[in-house]
């Protein structure tokens, strides 16, 4: 059998195959280089980042509800001129693609953000968050209503010459509609999707687990809604996926692809299982061979045939 | 390191209703750990992936044995995660991340005084065999519910290393009732004079490392303590577990317990919930 | 102990406890019959109905996913006149209240099944699914834009004196939003939340699971989105809620109660375990009971004091 | 019924590769089952709840001692579910929903002809039990994958009933080579005469089940067959499990398999997917 071919091309960039790790779950690509051959990796995607630098939500962060776990971290970063400094160098000798992703709570955070981050950078691509359901006042309101977040996108692409993909909550009415927004705003590629709001109550303290009350709910939970959209969004928007939302297997993975993704992005699964992006391409790869699909490119959107 | 450990004794420790368990787990973490470091554990059916639990669990590593190539894990048995830990069987092989965080540090001489509240005792034990590996003299304060839990959780193995032990119950079933920073404070007024060559490390409940953290300093007594923190990575990646410093310029930071920790500097430590 | 006073005020009826069973998992109320003895329960809430007998979507109908099901029935059912004639004589019979819910794909329809459900038909309240995510161009529209859900629900409140429940859907940007515009129109009360879209692909098929390609979401996997509901709506709009969505233990229950809901309703976990209304019914009270609360009714919002 | 079924026997049927099992399950299930109903089976650990899987896993009833109070589950390892399932020990309880739906009726006198395909099989045994209690003559044809199969799931014991068999096996290791369909029809041409004597009984492939039902509408032979489908609730409340069924007036009706099957009438079936 001749190997098959796991380049992917999204957004004008080429990744070394379709396995990337999501924003905030892999920190600035250092802290699984212990666990996980970076090399092996598509790409990561660092964690997100403001302007000025924010210390987040008080503690617990986290809370793990059935088959998901509820974050609300709060955009805790360093801020960029940190980011610059101390992390961005590390960040370009890390050996694989490294995407960063850029938060805001105004257009003009956006756009500072974007000035900031060019080609030169070594960055491959600038994913913009306009969804991060964390923080009050603020991301929400670009990643709910699609005319703002046009905008943004609008705005992020005429400071950068970076590939920019937009990041969509799913906490809206219309996912196709957002897609469609962004797409006119200029986007180059998708992510889809940041994490539900949810929230859990302790029975014994009578009061809500996290500091924050509300929270982002990932892991294998939500997987039945990111297919739906990535499903849907293929259908209607002519903009490479990237798929993401409870991958923990190579079948999860497969089935992002089949449904529309080009490319597939691991978050909590690495909490789970650090190897969980190598065991992933692998399973991908044998599963393009037994078919024999000569490009991992051919799984994508496969579901739709009639 | 992400390794397959296999289990070698898996055992209740003591008094059934206390729910403690202790683990023996082969693999080598023992290479490299010490003392106060703890791993993730995956707690589920070594064959039958489920996502039920999600996470790993962190648990302190309780015992170290680099010729053998073992790590002990003592636990409580909390809630679902630590139930479906306890039913694995001799001879499984169970996923572990470790070892992982920075540990308690040893003064060169002088004395170290442990301090612990409960099940904060497991991550002790290593530490004062360091200690006294290393020629430093050793005492222990330690606080539990009752009598039959202070057994079961291992007293007989601390006498065994023929250190001052000062026990204290809630219902002065062993030892003396009451908290154990009362002990320690007592012991810190007649001692002051060495105050200079005494440490102390400390592990156990939020308000009880705030506690002592607070009488140590009274002394000018160093203390390092063990926080803890629902954990998401275990590795630094999620900044899930923070706990806030103040640094020497007096600013608030944000520290990682899984990475920069589970061992901070009391001093260093701000114990407002709300940061 | 004195006994926990298990009473509930829900829309101006009064049930003898606050556990309900959800619309669409509890058939019309016999099926459980031999599995859980419904006088002990507060209510059971009907299959949904339409104005003409509905076949439904093809099978396959379900789908199992991480801690979820997802279900595509698409709304099968009898039809107003058989349901009239057949089902409702044995529903008055059944030894708990029952509560109707009602379905349709326009303004009229609802009105037609609201005009003919009246109180001298023995049903506690009319439920009006304004929510249904299976049936193509229909029900989404109502339960995703206020002004038509206000509109339906005015509609229902005209033309019954039923108390009406207005059940709202999950997908939507803004459930306060659709709260509140529920409210404006009438509704006696609120059930959050129904199904989240979402859906699976078989990967050796390379096809959707589903006939229906999507489905509804429910089960633990989606508690702590419509945990988070339920919380936003209690702090927001002055209606009772009926909480549901992935209740299977009496600790999921208190939690919804905890976080605002009235009653609570229990759907996919009877399929769990058919004895979990009684079992959840008895956990409750036992909570109360320790926690010296008088009356259930005590539990409700608790979580929110500061 | 809802019940806690204690496990008696479990153990592997035949040939490991086959991922058959055989379990044993004390209860109260037994008084009023038979052939052709099934159980909705709990397959978690029978002590620490979990959600995954959610659902309950619906299994036919394979053999019914109401004297003993056991029914007979016969099942293939399949996926996630079944293979929890395969982990109960005996002595255990497992929380079992049955007798579900509907089963094979029987004619009053005459010839009962059963056709089974793969694992179908199983529940026409205590069809073939009560219908030679009965005094009916009986005979079986039976397809597999191959010899193993066969033998795995079960053939020793059909033989003991000393009825004729038929078996066919895609390779042909045992019996014709080929589909069981073909086998009956050869017999069906022979015995044509006797049509209205004969009565068949189907367990099966959804499109074996729809060759046999057309091929006996040929020699105008009733047969029952027992459908599968994906279920919810099991017991008719949710309407996951339908199928369609063409009434006496020619209109399209749904019935649930759970419920009002799973055993229909082969020609009141419409095969057509899309329904
Ligand atoms: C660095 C570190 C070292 C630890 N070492 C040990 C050890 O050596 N032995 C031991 O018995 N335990 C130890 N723990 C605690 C242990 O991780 C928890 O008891 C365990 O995760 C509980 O899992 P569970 O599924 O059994 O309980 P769950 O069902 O998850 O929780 C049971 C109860 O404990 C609370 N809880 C769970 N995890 C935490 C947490 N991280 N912080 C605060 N509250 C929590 C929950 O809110 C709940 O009320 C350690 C924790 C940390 C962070
Ligand atoms: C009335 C009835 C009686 C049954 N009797 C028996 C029996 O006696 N012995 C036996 O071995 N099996 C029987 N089955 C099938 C058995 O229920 C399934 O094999 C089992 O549910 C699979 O569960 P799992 O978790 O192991 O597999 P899963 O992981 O759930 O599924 C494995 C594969 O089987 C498919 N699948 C699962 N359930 C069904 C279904 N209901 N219909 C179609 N495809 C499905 C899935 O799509 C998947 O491809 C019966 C089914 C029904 C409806
Ligand atoms: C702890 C944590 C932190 C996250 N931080 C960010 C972030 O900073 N920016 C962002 O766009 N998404 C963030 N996310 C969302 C993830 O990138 C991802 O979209 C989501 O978790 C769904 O994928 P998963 O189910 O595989 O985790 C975070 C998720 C988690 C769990
Ligand atoms: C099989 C199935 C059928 C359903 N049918 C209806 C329906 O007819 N009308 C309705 O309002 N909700 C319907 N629902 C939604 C439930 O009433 C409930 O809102 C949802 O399942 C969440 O609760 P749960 O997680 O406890 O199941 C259905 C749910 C399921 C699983
Ligand atoms: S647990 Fe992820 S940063 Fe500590
Ligand atoms: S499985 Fe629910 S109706 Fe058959």
């Amino acid at each position: 059998m001749s190997p098959v071919n796991l380049s992917t091309q999204l957004a004008g960039i080429t990744l070394r195959n379709p396995i990337l790790t999501c924003s905030g779950t892999y920190g600035f690509g250092e802290e699984y280089v212990a666990y996980c051959p970076l090399e092996a990796l598509g790409g990561i995607t660092l964690k997100g980042i403001t302007p000025l630098p924010r210390l987040g939500n008080p503690v617990p962060r986290l809370a793990e509800t059935p088959a998901g776990l509820l974050n609300a971290v709060g955009l805790e970063n360093p801020g960029l001129e940190e980011f610059l400094k101390s992390y961005l160098p590390k960040v370009r000798k890390l050996p694989t693609a490294a995407i960063a992703n850029i938060s805001g709570f105004s257009l003009e955070d956006y756009v500072l953000l974007a000035r900031a981050l060019q080609k030169d950078s070594g960055l491959a691509a600038l994913e913009v968050n306009i969804s991060c359901p964390n923080v009050k006042h603020g991301g929400m309101h670009f990643g709910t209503d699609p005319q703002s977040a046009q905008e943004v996108i609008a705005a992020v692409k005429a400071e950068t010459d970076l590939p920019v993909i937009a990041k969509l909550s799913p906490n809206v009415t219309d996912i196709v509609g957002m897609a469609h927004a962004v797409q006119l705003g200029g986007a180059d590629a998708l992510s889809l999707i940041n994490t539900l709001l949810g929230m859990h109550i302790d029975i014994n303290h009578q009061r809500p687990v996290l500091a924050n009350t509300f929270g982002g709910l990932s892991g294998p939970a939500i997987r039945p809604v990111a297919v739906r959209m990535v499903w849907q969004v293929f259908q209607a928007v002519d903009l490479p996926i990237i798929g993401m939302g409870g991958i923990t297997t190579w079948q999860d993975a497969v089935e992002f692809m089949l449904a529309g993704a080009t490319a597939v992005s691991i978050g909590t699964g690495n909490f789970v299982n650090p190897l969980a992006p190598l065991e992933i391409l692998q399973g991908i790869q044998d599963y393009c061979e037994k078919r024999g699909l000569a490009s991992v490119h051919d799984l994508v959107g496969l579901a739709h045939r009639a | 390191m992400l390794t397959e450990g296999q289990v070698v004794v898996h055992e209740s420790l003591g008094d059934e209703e206390q729910r403690l368990r202790r683990l023996v787990l082969k693999g080598p973490i023992a290479r490299t750990a010490h003392a106060g470091q703890f791993v993730a554990i995956q707690v589920q059916d070594s064959s039958i992936a489920s996502f039920d639990p999600l996470l790993r669990r962190p648990i302190s590593i309780a015992g170290i044995s680099s010729e053998r190539d073992e790590i002990t894990l003592l636990y409580r048995i909390q809630g679902r995660g630590t139930e479906i830990l306890a039913r694995a069987k001799c001879g499984e092989r169970l996923s572990v991340m470790g070892p992982l965080g920075k540990g308690f540090s040893l003064p060169e001489k002088g004395e170290l005084w442990l301090v612990a509240g409960g099940i904060g005792i497991f991550p002790l034990y290593p530490l004062a065999q360091s200690a006294l590996a290393q020629g430093l003299t050793v005492r222990l304060f330690w606080g539990g519910e009752n009598k039959s839990f202070l057994e079961s959780a291992g007293l007989s193995s601390w006498k065994d290393l023929g250190i001052p032990l000062q026990l204290s119950t809630l219902d002065g079933s062993l030892g003396q009732t009451g908290l154990v920073t009362e002990q320690a404070q007592e012991l810190l007024e007649k001692s002051t004079a060495s105050g200079g060559q005494i440490r102390a490390a400390a592990c156990g409940p939020k308000k009880m490392m705030q506690a002592v953290t607070e009488l140590f300093k009274n002394y000018k007594v160093s203390v390092e303590v063990s926080l803890e923190e629902r954990m998401g990575c275990a590795v630094g990646a999620c900044l899930g577990c923070v706990c806030t410093l103040i640094d020497e310029a007096g600013v608030l930071i944000h520290r990682k317990v899984c990475q920069d920790g589970p061992v901070f500097r009391g001093e260093e430590v701000v114990w407002d919930e709300s940061c």
